[in-house]
């Protein structure tokens, strides 16, 4: 209830985060990889038959189940003609020792409205075919699940929602004496221009040395984390969500997330079509 | 109770073709949490429950910590899109809340809490896809994650439902037969104490039905345990194999 | 708000506890029964004249008030010809030393489940005849108020739900221009199946004993704990709510329930009429 | 004002008969809820208050406690069944919360809370029928119920309602005059110590019906406190057979 | 939630106390006040300029601000042909270092209702008028934000939602396809009876000596609190809120605080017009 | 995006006459909240925000204390009555709990939190009024008000919007330019330091755009940094004067 924010008690030993640095001063990872190098991603959609479209992503150990429902409501006040999107993040109490049981903190709630900043504005999802006669519209709720965190979530959950939006059936609006319903008999597929897909792509900054995809204890030892999200060659969204930047970072932590782009692109290549 | 838009039983058959003590397929996995210290994957049919376990941890907050022994938390959960229809409000609902009521109370008897006191044991079950029995689905997931995480365990609890449709007693309802049926029993059973640990009813059962489903359930339970028992001797091989290499 | 099951603190001391398992070994209770025996049980109707129907239930010093309010609201989804009963409970911080204040707990929220099961399936309430015209349909809000707990809250609640449920007068359906609306001044029976109440009995297990209506302390003792709900010779509602049984154990708790339904239904007699 | 559907007062009496300064009929009874270390139940007319007091108990959470005095719990509720018409949700209203408040401040002067440091002593009060002057009623019941539980106190503290109708000043609103008449004049008194410890007011009044009032509610509470104080004998009676026999 | 009430932790040191204690009985205040005495009253109105209303009160060192926000909603059940009036009170954790942050607790509760009871039916604001054709009515959202606690809030807060009402300006209802709106570029003054403005004012009690406009340290100190809200000659609203009262200090209480009127009342005059 | 019902552009101005690079009128006040350990008010155009610092201070509750440097607590709130329409609920949204803690995290760098082991300073920002660029105002107004506590600071946070308008880079966006600007991008900025510690974005940018818009944030900081320095020069001057005389 109350947005102050509290603060987690997530530790790493004094001399684990001194040997990920110094081992990254030679441009090592503790886990082998490079700085640039992203870990293994894998992209699955359609593996919650109850939703109305799913995906699951791993990335490395991470791992992430995204699944829209698909509802009738009413549109924005402010966007009468179109659809409408609510994406909401849950890190279950699986997913790591520090996790609490509890409505989403403000960790889920950044991470479920960067994905969103990211999908809402680009052109992704067309919102004005989403409006529905009579003053309604449709709403698509994302809900993006993390079951296991081995760090950097936030690229993995935008994999998974942009791959179950992919997924997506529309059911059908049906009129019957009591109003409008919608008919999960008849279903097509939710309409998304592929070119335009956002991708997110984070960058950790580690005793000045900048590196993408982050692992959780990573994540323990970092001076400075910004994630850039591109739809073609656009930024459409971004967050600085730990530590400073100077500016020469900034530009050289953009042209690394430019090139983190491409390898989540093709982990999405066959999902996207 | 409504009607079904299409016939329970026919021809001694079941809506999805089973034989009235037939299990759907099911299907385990243990060890699929990697930070937890123990979880599985059950499915009965489309029924889905991920089950992870931390602990014994420190019990915090300390005041409410048992001198004598462990306590367990568990925690029954549906995700927003596992549902059939409209997407379920995250908010845990009385219901749920019930359920983790009756699956603590399932599996503590199987733990040996005294091992473990002043900590705490914490069990998390969430629905990823829900096709009816998905209490007792988590309950074998929940076992079956304790199990991976070395606590100890005077046996397993096995999960299984039985139901009442067209007046048979069929094993393992699915969702249409939860829905239509006339009656549901969801029942934990240890299968080498012989003991219940979990039995709730609705519908409307005479004492003989009553009996004869009890006795199915033991069937379907042992013959689930079986399942419980290879899932986890693939993971002991598994991780064997990791530490002494093939 | 969380779902997670908190451990309450309720103590018996050793000695008693042994105490109370000595006796039993000998067929004797601490309080002078023996095993099959019921509490002293009174039923009271009409005592919350503010309520659409009420009752009171001493089951020793076991007391429960069960209020029921008529109300106007949609009828569920699955349902749309059918009333809607929505059984609540509260433990007041009355009632013992170990009850704080709060929304209902999972203790709470299991009692009310479980009285409602019983009574919903069962045919007593015909739930068919409280819908109302126009798409509406009468609501029975049942609150199951625990003043006092000496143990066995669930058979005692469930006789108090019942006897209210006969108490019960409907208001007037009253149309006027602003729409649909109850008046309490003009009122009529609800009409409910006497032969059908459902009668909820408990069996306690303490060290291979099993008994009728356990008390406060007799619960904190439990080896494992049933309760059948019986309507007619059905068996319409169960729910294991401590340790565990074996077969034997399980049928011989079932016929000890049949015996002591007895008890409870003659407690119900005059009430019912 | 909103018009009421029947006259207020007629021919000098209320519309249920009562003279001005009359009370409904007053019931008590002290020791009525048998697991708490003291409790009461009080009705004026239909308007019933039950109240059960635990402790003095150790203060928890801990941080609450004082070193040099007790401190006091006091919760105000309606059962959800108590109200005329609608069922009144069970979530504590805002009503209910400022209500809470000044109930225990109207408790504190009375209850010797020196005599308890770190302790904490709670107060329930629970409203299970509702017709006009709730507060007042909790009052007096919770009173009984500390002296009950055997909390040292320096005086009862006896509620009793005055109001404006058809601008005279009456005793014990109840609901009907509490809805249609032009002044709510709630009040706390220890009759012994002669001070006010609860005044709340809604209406409009003038100076002189205002102390006219507060002369009527003096009245009105040293009447209540007589059947308080014979309540309290009648429990004290009851014990002393109990233990001693007849 | 819970309605339990809790203890704040504020203390005042018994040096201090006793020293508020002694230099009052030579009818001295440590801040050089006699007891009758108010403190510097300010009153401006038109501050916040995104609200429909406004004005900020300082008395002495505590600062009030109350904005009115006016929207449409329904009527209350009892009273079809009125506006709805909705005071909230929130002390900011600004305020003083013991305000926690959350929802508003009991003593902003009671200081919300304290201001309500006063305005409510005092006939200041005629809620006749705010009938809205339609079965709907104007709701007039109050919020009182208390910036900084030096003592007496309620006083300082009735002033500033008196002002605040009387600066309030009316959107017009506006009509269109799809239903009541309100226009915000159409407005016009919400009337006023400003004869009958009603004014709150605090009576403290310290060591037997009665005194208006208590401080916060003084506030910590008080064996007894009363504020009686007058509108014209009429008492409209009244409550103790610490300590007891003799029927003779009531009284006393009660015609200094008629004085104490006279103080605050000068204070609205330029406001009220 | 949606159609503004007025040109934001023309001729080079925007529809409140500013060039592009302009800050609305920027007005600073330090320990404005008496009581606060530090405070400010900070106002960019209409938008209004005002910030309270309490601490260092006892971190409560305890096991939140870390042994070796202090915690910030942040709470960006709005109030209900700061927007145009209608009354905002009170209930923090999603949006200010998310804001709440980029705000912390932008705070954090500049603050020396060694300096405060098991300690808390908690840091409390309203909106009194929103035209657009709320948070940067509350960075400006937070770093003043932890400046005027005294907190040890490695500099200032300085906040300043930058957006897209017709295509062109515009400084300090107000509510209008928010709602049918073509991006929206705040930062926050140390100026000594010359690093960013608050970065967000909304809209489609080229990389061109983006850091010709970083390029005039900076600028735009450095103007506003000039007005925070002042405002606390006036501020000690006034405590000075307090001390010393004139």
């Amino acid at each position: 209830m109350a947005s102050i924010s509290p603060y987690g008690k997530r530790f790493i030993s004094y001399l684990r985060r001194e040997q990920i640095k110094r081992l990254l001063s030679t441009r090592y990872r503790v886990d082998g990889r490079g700085p640039e190098q992203v870990r293994d991603v894998e992209v699955k959609v359609g593996v919650v038959k109850t939703a109305d479209g799913s995906a699951e992503v791993r990335l490395g150990r991470t791992h992430v189940v995204a699944g829209v429902k698909v509802g009738l409501g009413q549109p924005f006040p402010d966007a009468p003609d179109e659809g409408v999107l609510v994406v909401s993040a849950e890190v279950l109490p699986h997913a790591s020792p520090y996790t609490e049981v509890g409505p989403p903190d403000e960790s889920a709630i950044e991470l479920a409205r960067v994905v969103d900043r990211g999908i809402r504005h680009c052109g992704y999802v067309d919102f004005k075919k989403l409006a529905v006669e009579g003053g309604k519209a449709y709403v698509l709720w994302v809900d993006l699940y993390v079951i296991n965190d081995d760090g950097n979530l936030v690229d993995a959950a935008n994999l998974a929602a942009v791959a179950a939006l992919r997924n997506t059936q529309l059911p059908a609006v049906v009129k019957d004496e009591t109003g409008i319903k919608l008919g999960r008999n008849n279903k097509s597929p939710l309409q998304v221009e592929v070119a335009k897909v956002p991708v997110a792509v984070s960058v950790g900054k580690i005793g000045g040395v900048l590196l993408l995809d982050p692992t959780f204890e990573e994540e323990l030892s970092l001076d400075g984390r910004i994630t850039f999200t591109f739809s073609e060659d656009r930024i459409v969204a971004l967050q600085k969500s730990a530590g400073h930047f100077t500016q020469a970072e900034l530009e050289t932590a953009l042209d690394l997330a430019w090139r983190g782009r491409e390898r989540f692109a093709s982990a999405l290549k066959d999902v996207l079509g | 109770m409504k009607k079904s838009p299409v016939p329970l039983l026919q021809n001694g058959l079941r809506a999805d073709g089973r034989a009235p003590d037939q299990m759907r397929e099911v299907n385990m996995a243990v060890g699929v949490v990697s930070n937890a210290d123990g979880s599985a994957v059950v499915s009965y049919g489309l029924t889905t429950a991920v089950a992870a376990v931390y602990g014994p941890r420190e019990a915090h907050p300390r005041h409410l910590a048992l001198p004598d022994r462990g306590i367990m938390r568990v925690r029954y959960h549906m995700a927003p899109f596992s549902t059939k229809d409209e997407r379920k409000s995250p908010t845990p609902s009385r219901r749920e809340i019930e359920i983790s009521k009756v699956l603590r109370e399932a599996l503590e008897p199987a733990v040996v809490l005294e091992q473990y006191p002043r900590s705490r044991i914490d069990v998390f079950i969430e629905i990823l896809q829900a096709d009816g029995s998905t209490r007792v689905a988590s309950l074998t997931a929940a076992s079956l994650a304790l199990a991976d995480a070395g606590i100890y365990m005077r046996d397993l609890v096995i999960g299984v439902s039985v139901g009442l449709v067209d007046n048979t007693v069929v094993l393992d309802l699915n969702g249409l037969e939860d829905q239509y049926g006339e009656g549901d029993l969801p029942v934990g059973y240890m299968p080498n104490l012989k003991r219940f640990t979990l039995l709730q009813l609705d519908g409307a059962w005479t004492r003989d039905k009553f009996l004869e489903a009890i006795g199915l359930a033991v069937k379907g339970a042992e013959y689930v345990y079986q399942k419980a028992r290879d899932a986890l001797k693939n993971r002991y091989m598994s991780i064997a194999e990791e530490i002494y290499g093939r």
